[in-house]
C-alpha cells in the first residue's frame, strides 16, 4: 500500500496547490469569459460552460471550497471526536460509558437524511456546512481515540507521569495526544473524504450555497444548464473526477497510514 | 536407515522492505519414533523451521536448502502434493489451542476435517472416527462434545481437540509448536505427559518446538538449541541440557527458576541486520577479538556439534 | 446477557434521541414553530393555523407537549404534510415499499459481490488482480452516488438508448419495472459492493492470519478450501453489522438515485419536501429511516447471534 | 325538454344499428337480419337501460358499443393512439384540487369559464358569452349548451355556481372568492349563472379563465377536497377526461370523453409524461418517445434546440412571450428609492450579454417600458442600453462618490454593498450582474436563495436588489401590464409589492375600474410611459418561448397564457398529410 500512499500525496499535493494559488495555473482570471458552450479548443482547453466561463479556469479555482469544507469539517469532526475519546478513554468507568454509549448512538443514526433536514431548515452557507458535516462524522474517531488511549494510559511514562501529580488535562494533552496521532491521521483524512462527499452531494440537492463554487456545484450546473443534454462531457466529467480522485487520494493516505482495519469505513 | 526427517542448511529469508533473515543454514535430522526439541527463546527462528517443515510459511518467504520427509524434498514438492502431506504424513499442534481451531465450526467438524478432506470420507463416517478419536483421548462425552463450539470448552479440551485433530490420520511425524506456551505448571505437565503418550502409544516421532527446557528434557531423546536463526548446539538431550558447552545453552539453563534465575545479559540481536561473527558475541561472557569478525562453524565435540570457537 | 442488555438500551436510547430530535427540531429552528412544522411555501386557511396552534400548545409546558407528541407517535401519527394533503406516515407507507424493493436487491446483490469481491482481494492482495479490485472499489467508494447515477443515467440511457428515462415502469408489468429499475439498482448495488470490498478485504487479510486458518492449513486443507471453508465464514461476521449500518447509507444513497432516475419513492418523496420545505414531512421520513437503520442493527444483531458461538454464548 | 335527448339517442341507435347490418351479416355467417327486426330488437333495450327517470346524454360510441353487445356482434375498435407530452412539471400527488400542476393539466378535463385564443383576448369556453353589469359588480355568464361530463350528464350552471362557491370555501388560494362574492344566481332557462360581488370588478373573465369547472354531482359529497386523494377515472366535461393519475410511472392519461359535442379531436388519449430533470424529458424527445414539450410559463431550454432539430423530426413554434425577466430595486430603501440612482443601474447592466447567455439569442434587449411586446395594447419606449461610462457619470452627479479610490462608491460614507437577492434559477443572472454593477462603482454580494427564502426576505423587505421572473399570469393580474408585482396594496407570493408612488397606484385604479377597451389602450400606454420614467424595475431581457413538435403531427396552437396547453391544440393536432 505504500505505492497508494504515494499516489495519494502526489495527487493531493496537485489539488492543494490549485487550491491555494489558482491563479498561477488557471488560464484565465476567475471572471473572465467568452463565448458560452465552446468545445475544447486549444485557447479553452476543456471549453466553456453556459456563461463563457473556461472550465479549465473554473475547475482549478473550485478545489478551494471542495478542500477547504473536507478538511475544516474533519478538523471539527476530529476535535470533537479526540476529547470525548480521550475523556473516554482517560477517565474510564461511568464517563467512559456514557460517552461511548452517546458514540454508539450518533453511530446509528443515518447521516445523510440528518443534514438534509438540518440543511433544509438552516439554508447553510460556508461555516455552518462545516458545523453540521463536522458534528455528525466523529464518532468513528471517538472510538479509536478511546481504544488508543487505553492502551497508552497504562504505559510507564504515563503512570510516572499521572505518580507525579500532572493534571490530567496536561497528561492527556502532552502525553496521551502524540501517541494517538498516528491513528488521528487516517481517521482525519477519512473524514474530510466523507465530508467531501457529503458536500458534493448537497450542493447537487440544491442545499449548498451557489455561490460557493466547488465542484459539485460544477456537475450541479452542468446538470440544470445543459451540460448533460449537449453531451459535453468534458464539462461534468472533469469535476467529478476532480472529487473522485481527491477524495481516492485522501482516502489513499488514511488507509495506509490505518493499515487495512476493519473500521477504515468512509461514510 | 535413513531418517523420517532430514533438514539440510535449511535458510528462511521473508522479504520485505527489509530483508528477514530468520533462519540460517540449520540442518536438523529426525528418525522414526524419535522425540525431538527445537530449543530457543521467542523469535530465535525455531517456529520458522517447524513452519517451512510443515509448508506453512507466509508467500512472501524465500526457503533454500532441502527439508527430506520420507525421502522426498518437501521444499521441492507442488503445493497440491504438499497438500497431501501435510495432515497425513506431518501433523501439526499449535500453542494456544483456542486460537486454533475455527470459533464459528464445531469442535466435531473440524476433528474430522482432515478425514474428509485427506480421504474423502463421507460426514457420517468420517464424524464417527472423529468421535471415537475423541474418545479415545479420554473424553467421557465424546459425541457431546462434537456437537460444542470452542469457545464452549476449556482450554485443556481443546489441547486434546488440537491433538486429536492433528493425530487422526497417524501422521508419522507431528510438530508441536510451543505446545506449553503461557500454561501454568500443572497443565503443562499434562500437555506434556499426553504428548509423551501418545509418542509412546503410537510411535510417532515428535519435533517439539518448545523454549521450555523442563519440557524438552523430559521429552527428547534429542535437542538442538537455535539462537538468532542458527544451531549453536545439538547432540542428546540429557548431555546438551545437563551439561551445556554453548555459552548460549549455559545461560539458557542458568535462567531456569531451579538454576537461580539468572538471566542472560543484553538482548536478542535483530534478525534484519544480526552482529558480524559470532551472533551471540555481544551478550557472551567469553567473547574474544575472533568472536567478532569470524564466524565460528558447528564443530563435533562428542556427540554432539557446538557453534563456539572457545569450547569444545 | 448484560451485552445484549446494554446493546437494547443503546438502541432505545437512539430511538429517543432520533424521537426528541423530531420533536425539538421545529421548535429549535430559527423561524415561527408552527410555520416550521407546517412547513413552508404552502397556503393553509387561517382557522387550520389555529387549530394546529392550539393542537401543538407551545404555551403548554414542554414535557406535556412532548407527551403529546409521543402519544401520536405511538398511534402511528407522524403529522400532517400541508404540501401534499396527507397523513406524512400514509405517504411515507406508500412510498416506502419501492424504495425498499431496490434497496433491499440493492444491498443483498451488493453484499454478496462484496463479500465475494474483498475476499479475493484481501486472500492475495500483492497480486495485480487484488489491487485492481481494491482500487476499483475504493474509487466507486469515493465517488458521490448521484454522479455515478448521473453517469449512468447519460451513458446508457441518453447515449445508448438501452434504458428508459423516468418512472418505475410504463405498464405495470414485471418486465418493464425490471427494465426501469435496473440501471439504478445497477449503481446501488456497486455502491453496496465497493463498500463491503473493502471492509471484507480488510478483514480476510486480518483472519487468514490467524492461527485457525493457519491450523486448517496445518491438517492440510488446500488454500481454497481453509478459504472458503473457514476465513470466509469468519471474515464475513463484521459485514453483517456493517451491512445494517450501511442501510442508512444505502437509504441515502437510494435518495440520490431516486432524484436521478426521476423513481417516485422516498427518496424524490423526501427531495421534493426539501425543495418545499415540507418539513412535517421531512421530520418523518427522518424518523423512519432512523427506525429502520436501528431495526435493522438489531436485526444484525440477531444474526450474530445465531451464526457466532461465541455471543451465543454470552447471552445464554 | 328531458325527452328530447333521449329520443334522439334512440333514433341514433337505430341508425347506427342499421349501419352495422353489413357488419352483422359478414360476422353472423349467413344469418340474416332485417333492420326492422334489428330496431324492433334494439328500440325496447335502449329504452330500458338508458331512458329512465335520470337522463344521461348517450355518446354515439356508447350506443354502438352497447348495440354490438346486445346483438353479440364485436365491439368497435377505441381508438388508442395517443398525443404524448413531455414536461418537467412534475406533478407530486394524484389530489385532483391541490396538486398545482394537476390543476393546469386539467385545464383539458375540467373546462375552465374562459381561455385566452392565440391574440391575447379571452373567450369563453365553459361560457358561450357573458354579461357585466355597469357598475363592475355583476357578471352573467351564459353556457354553452352542448357540454357533457363523461358520465353522461349535462354541464349545469349549477355546477358552475358549486365549482366557485367551492373553490371559495376550500382553496386558501381563491380565498378573494369568499371574500368578495355576495351571491350566485343560477338561471336554468337561460343555462346562465351570474355572480355579484361586493366591489367592481373589472377582470373576472381573466380570473376566470384559470379555475376548472367542477361537477357538482361528484364533489358535493366530497368534504375535504384537500384531502381527497385518488388515482382516477374523475369525470370531466372537456374532449378529454383524467383517467388516472399515475405516480409511479410519472404519467397521467386522459381519455376521450365520448360525450364531447365539439370538434372531434384525433387522438383516443393524451398522456403527460413529468420528468425530474430537462435533459431527460428532451431525450424522450429525441428518441420520439414524445411528441412535444410543455412546461408552464417557459420555453423548451433553449440549450437543447439546435440538437433537436438536428434530428430532423422535431420543428418549433417560437412565440414572443409575455413572460420575462427582471431587475426589481427595493423601492424602500435608499438609494434605490433615488431615480438617478436606478437610471445608472440600468446603464450599468449588459443586456446583450444577459440575451446572449441566458435566451442564447432567442430573446431581444427590452424597453424601458418594462412590458413585452407580446402584450396588448404594447407601446414602444426607448429600449435599455449597456453603458458603464453614462452610468458612473450619473452616479458622480448624483453625488454617490468614490473617494477613497477603491473604485467602489460611498453611500453616508461606508462603500456601498447591496444585498443583492437571486432566486434559484437565476444564477447566472446573479453572478453577471453583481460583476456589472461593481465594473460601474456599486458593490454588491449576491445572496442565492430557494423560492421559500425568497418569498419571506421580499416580504421583509429585507434586499436592496432581487432577480427575479414573471410569468404570464403574473403580468396579466392585478391591474395587467406587470403592475401586479409593484402595486405595495397587494400581497402575493411572488409579488414584490414595494411601490406606493400615488400616481402608479392611481393608475392601477383606473385601469381596474374599467372595461372600456379604448380607455384600456390609454391607460396602458400611460403604466409603460410610467415604468419608463421612474424604473420601478428594469427588465432584463424578453425572451420567446420556443415549443418543439413532431412533424408527423400538425394544428399546434399557442396562446400566451397557457401556451400550447390550450384546447385549440387538443382539438387540432391531427397527423400531417403526406
Amino acid at each position: 500500500m505504500t505505492d497508494l500512499n504515494r499516489w495519494g500525496v502526489g495527487l493531493l499535493a496537485v489539488f492543494v496547490v490549485m487550491a491555494l494559488v489558482p491563479q498561477w495555473i488557471a488560464p484565465y482570471g476567475p471572471k473572465e469569459r467568452s463565448a458560452p458552450y465552446q468545445d475544447p479548443s486549444a485557447d479553452h482547453l476543456l471549453g466553456t460552460d453556459d456563461i463563457g466561463d473556461d472550465i479549465l479556469t473554473e475547475l482549478i479555482y473550485s478545489a478551494r471550497i471542495s478542500l477547504l469544507i473536507g478538511f475544516a469539517a474533519a478538523a471539527v469532526a476530529t476535535a470533537i471526536g479526540l476529547a470525548i475519546g480521550l475523556v473516554a478513554g482517560y477517565c474510564r468507568g461511568a464517563i467512559d460509558e456514557l460517552l461511548m454509549g452517546a458514540t454508539d448512538v450518533v453511530l446509528i443514526i443515518p447521516k445523510i437524511p440528518l443534514i438534509i433536514v438540518l440543511a433544509a431548515f438552516l439554508r447553510p452557507g460556508f461555516g455552518l456546512l462545516v458545523l453540521v458535516l463536522g458534528f455528525l462524522g466523529w464518532e468513528s474517531i471517538a472510538r479509536i481515540v478511546r481504544s488508543k488511549t487505553l492502551q497508552v494510559r497504562e504505559t510507564g511514562f504515563v503512570m510516572s507521569a499521572r505518580c507525579m501529580g500532572f493534571s490530567p488535562a496536561w497528561i492527556m494533552g502532552s502525553e496521551i495526544l502524540p501517541n494517538i496521532f498516528q491513528v488521528l491521521v487516517p481517521k482525519f483524512m477519512l473524514a474530510t473524504a466523507a465530508a467531501m462527499i457529503s458536500e458534493a452531494s448537497l450542493s447537487f440537492l440544491g442545499l449548498s450555497d451557489p455561490t460557493m463554487k466547488s465542484w459539485g456545484m460544477m456537475i450541479s450546473f452542468a446538470f440544470s444548464k445543459g451540460g448533460f443534454i449537449r453531451e459535453m462531457w468534458w464539462w461534468y466529467l472533469p469535476p467529478g473526477l476532480c472529487i473522485t480522485l481527491c477524495i481516492v487520494a485522501v482516502a489513499a493516505i488514511g488507509f495506509s497510514f490505518g493499515g487495512d482495519d476493519a473500521e477504515a469505513r468512509i461514510e | 536407515m535413513s531418517p523420517l526427517l532430514d533438514i539440510r542448511s535449511l535458510s528462511v529469508t521473508f522479504r520485505g522492505e527489509q530483508a528477514v533473515r530468520a533462519v540460517e543454514d540449520v540442518s536438523f535430522s529426525l528418525a522414526e519414533g524419535e522425540v525431538a526439541a527445537l530449543v530457543g527463546e521467542s523469535g530465535c527462528g525455531k517456529s520458522v523451521v517447524a513452519h517451512a517443515v510443515a509448508g506453512l510459511l507466509p508467500p512472501g518467504a524465500a526457503v533454500s536448502g532441502a527439508v527430506l520427509f520420507q525421502g522426498r524434498d518437501l521444499l521441492a514438492l507442488a503445493e497440491r502434493e504438499m497438500e497431501a502431506v501435510r495432515g497425513a504424513g506431518i501433523g501439526v499442534v499449535f500453542q494456544n489451542p483456542s486460537l486454533a481451531l475455527n470459533p464459528l465450526h464445531t469442535v466435531g467438524r473440524q476433528v474430522a476435517e482432515p478425514l474428509r478432506v485427506h480421504r474423502g470420507e463421507k460426514k457420517e463416517q468420517a464424524f464417527a472416527a472423529a468421535c471415537r478419536a475423541l474418545a479415545a483421548l479420554g473424553f467421557a462425552d465424546a459425541p457431546g462434545l462434537m456437537r460444542l463450539y470452542p469457545s464452549q470448552c476449556s482450554g485443556g479440551m481443546n489441547q486434546r481437540v488440537v491433538t486429536a485433530a492433528s493425530t487422526i490420520l497417524d501422521p508419522p511425524l507431528l510438530i508441536a509448536d510451543e505446545p506449553t506456551k503461557g500454561l501454568d505448571r500443572d497443565r503443562v505437565a499434562d500437555v506434556a505427559g499426553e504428548l509423551g503418550r501418545l509418542v509412546a502409544e503410537r510411535g510417532t516421532a515428535l519435533l517439539l518446538i518448545t523454549h521450555d527446557i523442563p519440557v524438552a528434557l523430559a521429552l527428547a531423546d534429542r535437542v538442538a538449541v537455535m539462537y538468532a536463526g542458527e544451531i549453536v548446539e545439538t547432540g542428546p538431550a540429557r548431555e546438551v541440557l545437563g551439561d551445556p558447552a554453548h555459552p548460549y545453552t549455559r545461560g539458557l539453563v542458568a535462567s531456569l527458576p531451579e538454576n537461580g534465575f539468572v538471566p542472560i545479559p543484553g538482548a536478542s540481536p535483530s534478525p534484519v541486520d544480526p552482529p558480524a561473527g559470532c551472533r551471540f558475541h555481544p551478550r557472551c561472557s567469553f567473547c574474544v577479538d575472533r568472536c567478532r569478525t569470524e564466524r565460528p562453524a558447528l564443530a563435533a565435540a562428542g556427540r554432539r556439534l557446538v557453534r563456539c570457537r572457545r569450547c569444545p | 446477557m448484560t451485552g445484549l442488555l446494554a446493546k437494547g438500551i443503546r438502541y432505545a436510547v437512539s430511538l429517543l434521541v432520533v424521537v426528541v430530535l423530531t420533536f425539538a427540531l421545529p421548535r429549535a429552528m430559527p423561524g415561527d414553530p408552527v410555520m416550521n412544522i407546517i412547513g413552508e411555501d404552502v397556503s393553509v386557511s387561517p382557522a387550520t393555523l389555529d387549530a394546529i396552534r392550539a393542537e401543538i400548545g407551545l404555551d403548554r409546558p414542554v414535557t406535556e407537549q412532548f407527551a403529546s407528541y409521543l402519544w401520536s407517535l405511538l398511534h402511528l401519527d407522524l403529522g400532517y404534510s400541508y404540501h401534499l394533503s396527507a397523513p406524512v406516515f400514509d405517504l411515507l407507507v406508500a412510498r416506502m415499499g419501492w424504495t425498499l424493493l431496490f434497496t433491499g436487491i440493492a444491498i443483498v446483490v451488493g453484499a454478496a459481490i462484496g463479500i465475494l469481491a474483498g475476499t479475493v482481494a484481501g486472500w492475495r492482495p500483492e497480486t495485480k488482480r487484488s489491487r485492481a479490485v481494491t482500487l476499483a472499489a475504493l474509487a466507486v467508494s469515493c465517488t458521490p452516488p448521484y454522479f455515478l447515477a448521473l453517469l449512468f443515467l447519460s451513458f446508457f440511457s441518453f447515449r445508448l438508448g438501452l434504458f428508459p428515462f423516468k418512472g418505475l415502469y410504463d405498464e405495470a408489468t414485471f418486465g418493464s419495472v425490471v427494465h426501469h429499475l435496473f440501471l439504478p439498482v445497477l449503481v446501488l448495488t456497486l455502491f453496496a459492493a465497493a463498500r463491503n470490498t473493502l471492509i471484507m478485504r480488510g478483514s480476510v487479510v486480518q483472519e487468514k492470519g490467524s492461527l485457525y486458518a493457519l491450523y486448517a492449513r496445518a491438517r492440510g486443507l488446500s488454500d481454497r478450501a481453509v478459504l472458503f471453508g473457514h476465513v470466509l465464514k469468519n471474515a464475513s461476521l463484521p459485514i453483517v453489522t456493517l451491512i445494517a449500518l450501511d442501510f442508512g447509507f444505502i437509504f441515502s444513497g437510494a435518495l440520490f438515485v431516486e432524484i436521478v432516475f426521476s423513481l417516485n419513492g422516498m427518496g424524490t418523496l423526501i427531495y421534493d419536501a426539501v425543495l418545499g420545505r415540507d418539513y412535517p414531512l421531512l421530520q418523518g421520513a427522518f424518523l423512519v429511516i432512523a427506525v429502520m437503520v436501528v431495526c435493522a442493527n438489531l436485526a444484525a444483531d440477531l444474526v450474530y447471534l445465531l451464526v457466532d458461538p461465541r455471543i451465543r454464548r454470552q447471552g445464554q | 325538454m328531458k325527452t328530447i335527448p333521449a329520443f334522439l339517442s334512440c333514433l341514433a341507435v337505430l341508425i347506427l344499428a342499421a349501419s352495422l347490418v353489413p357488419a352483422a351479416c359478414a360476422a353472423g355467417d349467413g344469418e340474416t337480419m332485417t333492420r326492422a327486426e334489428l330496431s324492433a330488437a334494439i328500440l325496447p333495450y335502449m329504452e330500458a337501460t338508458y331512458c329512465g327517470e335520470n337522463v344521461v346524454h348517450l355518446a354515439p360510441i356508447e350506443i354502438r358499443t352497447a348495440a354490438c353487445r346486445f346483438l353479440g356482434l364485436p365491439e368497435p375498435p377505441e381508438n388508442t393512439e395517443a398525443l404524448r407530452i413531455a414536461t418537467p412539471n412534475v406533478v407530486k400527488a394524484t389530489n385532483f384540487y391541490d396538486d398545482y400542476y394537476v390543476g393546469i393539466f386539467t385545464h383539458l378535463s375540467n373546462l375552465p369559464m374562459m381561455r385566452m385564443d392565440a391574440n391575447g383576448h379571452l373567450v369563453g369556453l365553459t361560457a358561450d358569452r357573458y354579461e357585466v353589469s355597469s357598475d363592475n359588480t355583476q357578471w352573467t355568464f351564459y353556457l354553452k349548451d352542448d357540454l357533457f361530463w363523461s358520465d353522461g350528464r349535462r354541464v349545469t350552471p349549477e355546477d358552475v355556481a358549486f365549482s366557485f362557491e367551492y373553490l371559495g370555501e376550500h382553496e386558501p388560494d381563491a380565498g378573494w372568492i369568499k371574500e368578495t362574492l355576495v351571491g350566485t344566481t343560477v338561471s336554468d332557462e337561460e343555462n346562465a349563472v351570474t355572480f355579484t360581488f361586493n366591489k367592481p370588478y373589472t377582470t373576472i373573465n381573466l380570473e376566470f379563465a384559470t379555475y376548472n369547472i367542477l361537477p357538482k354531482h361528484i364533489w358535493e359529497h366530497i368534504s375535504d377536497p384537500n384531502e381527497y386523494t385518488e388515482a382516477g377515472p374523475f369525470v370531466g366535461d372537456g374532449p378529454y377526461y383524467l383517467e388516472e393519475i399515475d405516480l409511479n410511472a410519472a404519467k397521467m392519461t386522459f381519455r376521450k370523453n365520448h360525450h364531447w359535442q365539439g370538434k372531434q379531436p384525433a387522438f383516443g388519449t393524451v398522456e403527460v409524461h413529468w420528468f425530474a430533470n430537462d435533459d431527460a424529458a428532451a431525450l424522450a424527445l429525441e428518441a420520439g418517445d414524445v411528441d412535444t414539450y410543455y412546461r408552464y410559463a417557459n420555453s423548451y431550454p433553449y440549450a437543447g434546440v439546435q440538437r433537436l432539430k438536428d434530428t430532423g423530426e422535431f420543428n418549433t413554434l417560437e412565440k414572443t412571450s409575455i413572460g420575462l425577466t427582471f431587475l426589481a430595486p427595493n423601492l424602500k430603501r435608499a438609494p434605490m428609492n433615488d431615480l438617478s440612482f436606478r437610471e445608472a443601474l440600468a446603464d450599468a447592466i449588459n443586456y446583450d450579454e444577459l440575451v446572449a447567455v441566458d435566451t442564447l439569442g432567442y430573446g431581444t434587449v427590452p424597453n424601458r417600458g418594462f412590458v413585452p411586446p407580446g402584450m396588448d395594447y404594447f407601446a414602444d419606449t426607448p429600449a435599455l442600453a449597456y453603458d458603464p461610462v453614462a452610468a458612473r457619470q450619473i452616479l458622480h452627479d448624483a453625488g454617490y462618490l468614490d473617494t477613497d479610490g477603491n473604485g467602489i462608491v460611498e453611500c453616508n460614507g461606508t462603500d456601498l454593498d447591496l444585498d443583492l437577492l437571486v432566486r434559484t434559477g437565476f444564477e447566472r443572472d446573479g453572478q453577471l450582474i453583481e460583476e456589472y454593477l461593481e465594473d460601474v462603482g456599486i458593490g454588491a454580494t449576491v445572496h442565492q436563495v430557494d423560492s421559500t427564502t425568497w418569498f419571506s426576505l421580499k416580504d421583509e423587505y429585507d434586499y436592496d436588489l432581487t432577480v427575479t421572473g414573471t410569468t404570464p399570469w403574473g403580468m396579466l393580474m392585478h391591474a395587467g401590464w406587470g403592475t401586479g408585482y409593484f402595486d405595495s396594496r397587494r400581497t402575493g407570493k411572488g409579488v414584490l409589492h414595494n411601490l406606493d408612488d400615488p400616481v402608479y397606484l392611481a393608475l392601477c385604479d383606473n385601469i381596474l375600474a374599467t372595461s372600456d377597451q379604448a380607455q384600456l389602450e390609454r391607460y396602458a400606454g400611460e403604466m409603460q410611459a410610467y415604468f419608463d420614467d421612474n424604473l420601478p424595475a428594469i427588465a432584463l431581457y424578453w425572451k420567446k418561448d420556443v415549443i418543439p413538435y413532431n412533424r408527423a403531427y400538425t394544428g399546434w396552437y399557442y396562446e400566451p397564457l397557457f401556451g400550447i396547453y390550450d384546447i385549440e391544440t387538443f382539438l387540432n393536432v391531427r397527423a400531417a398529410s403526406g
